[in-house]
């Protein structure tokens, strides 16, 4: 009932999960858990489920890797350990703010 | 079928709707916009209320064209009723005493966005009173959490967003434990609707199952309780909590940690059934934390030196009340537990709006040595606070009182060696919150010299407005209300939870 | 050794979804970097979806799509599980989202996305 | 004792090590990415920012960090910490177990006589054309049986916008605005009109969008639907900003473009549900028709609503990476 191709889909999407949580550098890491999203959303289509199959295609490995890779961009870890000082300055208003805290 | 029961299904979508209107407004308008719609949710939820007394039962409002197991369902009791009515007054009142610090705090262009999430929260708290259905309870668990994190990130200083993302995280490992909690249970029932699945647990559907239902209420219980910080979870509650501007922190201590409670207590009497909770014995372990919570919360309040964080505090201590009030087990116990509810919401969320007032006189700060002689200087919000302190410290004829008493009775009703435990764990935490409570009274009344003359321009410059006052006398009537008509409120909830199972 | 094998070919799915769901539990709850434990939660979450998704497949049945006019329970998979994980998904990209945005404030005032570490920054500037 | 190994850095498999963490390519020695132009460019744009204060400030938060690594309560902070991890791994461990232990009990899987398959999915399956007129019964489902919890579900999408733009939204009128906009200046990070991904979005994204299009419209004919869709138009609206820049998005999305199409699509939905709600629980007629099954233009109210599912989705999933672009729309 359950075939030699589930199996191998399973097993790499617990390999993915745990190289996810353990791997050192974020960039690898976010593409890791896109083919997390990606094998999940062809289980999905092995459960009969093509809808959500679409949608983890589109969301889970599209617009959430997307707002990962952005976020990555914005906190200067794309290209980390050789660029100490590429860190953006405080920002102004926390400064102002945490003055009066 | 009479037209009071549609208000439930209007109010909820009224909230969405206004939220949503709410964002493309200008703050001014929002906020006006915000204020119509709370008034118009306390005539509503009265309604409610009124219509359920009066026809002294409860019913169900089927959302959409198909009727019970396929479709969504309200449904609408005394219990929903008196709950509707309190949180929206409690909302009314946090965010009227809070407007000028909302005005202070949060960024100029961000200030409708506030509103948007008040008013988004506040349909979030009335889904979850109303709701018949544990998914739809579940998604809008999630609104919470997001409205929630929002209205203390709203701050925008580096403290409140540690603490939004702290409180993220701790409360979604809640809706991660809640969710696959419900999935467990919609694999064992077949069923989503509270009283569908309550059918399949008493007939025999689900004997073969029995040792995954143990699971199942213990992990929807974890969830629910890590989301309403009960004590082994507490540690995103004092920060949540301080970060905060004025409103958000009544909002958050008062009505957010409560509807998880009104939940829980759903799930347990519609879903569950109070006799199966009963037989896996969670509720024992529900009362051993509830314990320790009261105890431990009021030894950290102690520790603190700043009033608001010793308040938060205490809230823990509070939150502990009531989950041992649900651990006794019996009915007495749980009707305290609903009444401590109501009492810990208009006190705590009072307490902290009144220190909205003290700060403002005392170079904007809460420590204990900077409020000395606020008495003097801002006399409404310290008889408010001090109103608070009375309260919870259970003086007679403030509802901290009464639910102390309640909780007594339902010790004395369980005897054994619960009784012991609950009256020796009372009595201890009525002294440890005398300690606190009354050193931050006595702070708040020493007179103190004011050598430069700056206090005094102080007070002259933040004369508080009509708004805060008049918030704060409503406040405190609906304290003593609370302390005085305390046994017509407590026939509401024993008729509305007898109408659950 | 039997009762192992009785559980896998029974609990596939089911036992695989679990262990997901430990591994993204675990890295939320104790993983300190925040865009970590952001990854732990959609591992959680989507686990959790695997499992629903998988209490609604039935051996031999077709994905609820009525394409030939035959609309009978027999020859369709159960519709409600694929309905739950669809509202599910989209409420953890949000919150996805809401969290990422967290952690770039929390970056630019703080400088590091260690949890501890900028708890220990708030105490110091706390003093 | 086996012989010491001098050359363990050239293995393969530390290699592969490196490469999984991502410090280097697996058969280039020298380095991976060649990022130095635009490191340079990033400091150069950075230069007037007072470097020095920044400095100043940073080099403040390490001796923070160090003060408090000095104090002697570290001690009994650390011990703490330690017997914390180790309980919260217990737990994990013993949750972990204890919901392995659980599924043995549970219904087995793809077994037709579980409790789940019962009348709702019955009625849902064999009554669905009848009683929502989609053909896909997911999308009568969650539109129509179920329809309070996708209302949520929508707002929950627009209250995760509305919290992003707390966080994030920078006001580009204001003196610390315009600073904040000229310091996190990301237009300098991208290729600048790179050939390739010009051309390749511009064959890309038409059909993407299309594509997207088809999924909402045909939302309860095929899989896919409202949410889909959606964030299909989304990705590809993305892949368009990423490609020509907020100079060209700006002319056809901007946040008023964003609050117009999503607190309408919003409202829509929300009257239009209330319609339903009310007229399901008073028992009165629903006057909308379900059409033949099987068209495009049939189902009622389904289509209409996937269109304005589709419509937030595409306008949040934009406006959650305009937002972390550079704070605004």
């Amino acid at each position: 009932m359950i075939n030699a191709f589930t199996f191998v889909l399973l097993g790499f999407l617990i390999i993915c999960a745990i190289s996810t949580c353990f791997c050192k550098n974020f960039l690898t890491s976010v593409i890791i858990f896109m083919s997390y999203s990606i094998i999940m959303s062809i289980l999905w289509m092995v459960l009969e489920s093509p809808d959500l199959a679409i949608t983890e295609a589109a969301v889970g490995a599209g617009v959430t890797s997307l707002l990962f890779f952005v976020t990555l961009k914005k906190i200067h870890s794309m290209n980390d350990k050789n660029n100490e000082d590429n860190k953006a300055p405080m920002d102004e208003k926390e400064k102002d703010r945490s003055a009066d805290m | 079928m009479d037209l009071c029961t549609n208000f439930p299904m209007f109010s909820i979508i009224l909230c969405l709707m206004c939220g949503v209107v709410c964002s493309v407004l200008k703050k001014n308008m929002a906020r006006y916009v915000t204020y119509g719609l709370l008034t118009v949710l306390v005539v509503l939820s009265a309604a409610v209320l009124g219509y359920t007394v009066s026809i002294d039962g409860s019913f169900i409002y089927q959302m959409g064209h198909f009727g019970a197991p396929f479709g969504n369902e309200l449904r609408a009791g005394v219990l929903e009723g008196v709950f509707t009515v309190f949180f929206s007054v409690i909302m009314y009142l946090s965010v009227i005493a809070g407007e000028k610090h909302i005005y202070e705090d949060v960024e100029e262009s961000k200030i409708n966005l506030y509103y948007t999430l008040i008013c988004l929260m506040m349909s979030s708290l009335l889904a979850l009173t109303y709701t018949n259905d544990v998914f739809t309870a579940y998604v809008f668990v999630e609104i919470n959490t997001i409205t929630a994190a929002g209205l203390v990130a709203v701050m925008g200083n580096g403290r409140a967003y540690f603490s939004s993302a702290k409180y993220m995280i701790m409360s979604l490992l809640g809706s991660g434990l809640l969710l696959i909690g419900i999935t467990l249970l919609y694999d064992v029932t077949g069923h989503l609707l509270l009283s569908n699945i309550k059918y399949a647990v008493v007939t025999s559907t689900i004997k073969e199952y029995a040792e995954p239902f143990t699971i199942i209420i213990a992990l929807i219980t974890i969830g629910l309780s890590i989301k309403s910080a009960l004590f082994p979870f507490h540690s995103w509650l004092p920060d949540a909590h301080t970060a905060s501007t004025i409103s958000s922190s009544a909002i958050l201590s008062s009505l957010v940690l409560k509807a998880y409670i009104v939940l829980l207590i759903k799930i347990y009497y519609r879903a569950i059934g109070w006799e199966t909770v009963l037989e896996t014995g969670v509720n024992d372990i529900v009362f051993v934390f509830g314990i320790m919570a009261m105890i431990f919360g009021s030894v950290f309040a102690i520790a603190q030196k700043d009033v608001k964080r010793m308040t938060a505090y205490s809230s823990v201590a509070q939150i502990g009340y009531i989950f041992m009030g649900i651990g006794i087990g019996n009915a007495a116990g749980v009707v305290a537990a609903v009444f401590h509810i109501f009492a810990h919401g208009a006190t705590k969320s009072m307490i902290f709006t009144s220190l909205g007032g003290i700060k403002e006189v005392s170079r904007h700060s809460t420590k204990l040595d900077a409020i000395k002689g606020a008495g003097y200087r801002n006399k409404v919000a310290s008889v408010a606070f001090a109103v608070g302190a009375f309260s919870m410290v259970g003086i007679p004829f403030f509802p901290g009182f009464v639910s102390k008493i309640n909780f007594a009775d339902a010790a004395i009703d369980a005897g054994g060696p619960k009784m012991i435990v609950i009256l020796v764990a009372l009595a201890v935490s009525t002294v440890l919150n005398c300690i606190y409570f009354f050193r931050a009274l006595i702070c708040l009344y020493t007179p103190v010299s004011d050598p430069g003359g700056r206090l005094t321009e102080e007070v002259d410059n933040t004369k508080p407005t009509a708004k805060y006052i008049g918030a704060m006398a409503f406040f405190i009537v609906a304290n003593l209300f609370l302390g005085t008509f305390s046994d017509m409120i407590i026939k509401l909830i024993t008729r509305g939870l007898s109408m659950f199972s | 050794m039997q009762a192992v094998i009785d559980y896998i070919s029974s609990n596939l799915f089911e036992g695989v979804a679990i262990i997901l769901f430990g591994i993204g539990f675990t890295t939320l709850f104790l993983h300190p970097n925040l865009i970590k434990k952001i990854m732990g939660l959609n591992i959680m979450d989507s686990s959790v979806y695997l499992f629903l998704a998988a209490k609604g497949f039935v051996f031999g049945r077709k994905a609820p799509i009525v394409t030939d006019g035959v609309a009978e329970m027999e020859s369709y998979i159960n519709p409600i599980p694929t309905g739950l994980v669809l509202t599910g998904i989209v409420v953890s990209v949000s919150v996805t989202a809401v969290m990422l945005a967290l952690t770039i404030r929390l970056y630019w005032r703080y400088h590091t996305l260690e949890m501890d570490e900028i708890m220990q920054i708030i105490r110091k500037e706390g003093k | 004792m086996s012989r010491v190994r001098t050359d363990y850095e050239k293995t393969l498999w530390r290699k592969i090590v490196r490469f999984v963490n991502g410090e280097k390519d697996l058969f280039d020695e020298q380095s991976g990415f060649n990022v130095e132009t635009e490191e340079l460019e990033d400091r150069r744009h950075r230069n007037f920012f007072e470097e020095a204060e920044l400095n100043k400030k940073k080099v403040q938060i390490a001796e923070l960090i160090e003060e408090r690594s000095e104090e002697t309560e570290q001690r009994a902070v650390k011990l703490y910490e330690r017997f914390y991890r180790l309980f919260a791994v217990i737990t994990c461990v013993a949750i972990i177990a204890i919901l392995l232990v659980t599924v043995a009990n549970l219904p087995d899987y793809g077994d037709p006589d579980n409790p789940a398959n019962n009348e709702v999915s019955k009625k849902y399956i064999e009554d669905g054309i009848k009683d929502t007129g989609a053909v896909n019964i997911v999308a009568g489902m969650i539109l129509d049986y179920r329809a309070f919890d996708t209302l949520g579900e929508s707002h929950v999408l627009f209250i995760a916008a509305v919290c992003v733009m707390i966080l994030l939204k920078i006001d580009p009128d204001s003196e610390k605005g315009k600073r904040f906009i000229s310091l996190e200046n990301d237009r300098a990070y991208e290729p600048k009109n790179d050939p390739i991904l010009v051309w390749a979005t511009g064959i890309l994204v038409p059909i993407i969008i299309v594509f997207g299009i088809y999924v909402i419209l045909n939302g309860h004919l095929s899989p896919g639907g409202g949410f889909s869709g959606g964030a299909i138009i989304g990705a590809g609206l993305i892949l368009y900003l990423n490609a020509f820049g907020f100079k060209k998005t700006e002319r056809f999305f901007t946040q008023k473009t964003f609050s117009v199409v999503s607190v309408s699509a919003l409202l829509f939905y929300s009257i239009s549900k209330t319609y339903a709600f009310f007229t399901g629980a008073n028992g009165i007629h629903n006057i909308i028709s379900k059409g033949t099954a099987g068209d495009i233009i049939s189902a009622g109210l389904i289509l209409p609503l996937n269109i304005c599912v589709g419509a937030v989705v595409a306008c949040t999933m934009y406006s959650f990476y305009g937002m972390f672009r550079k704070g605004g729309l």
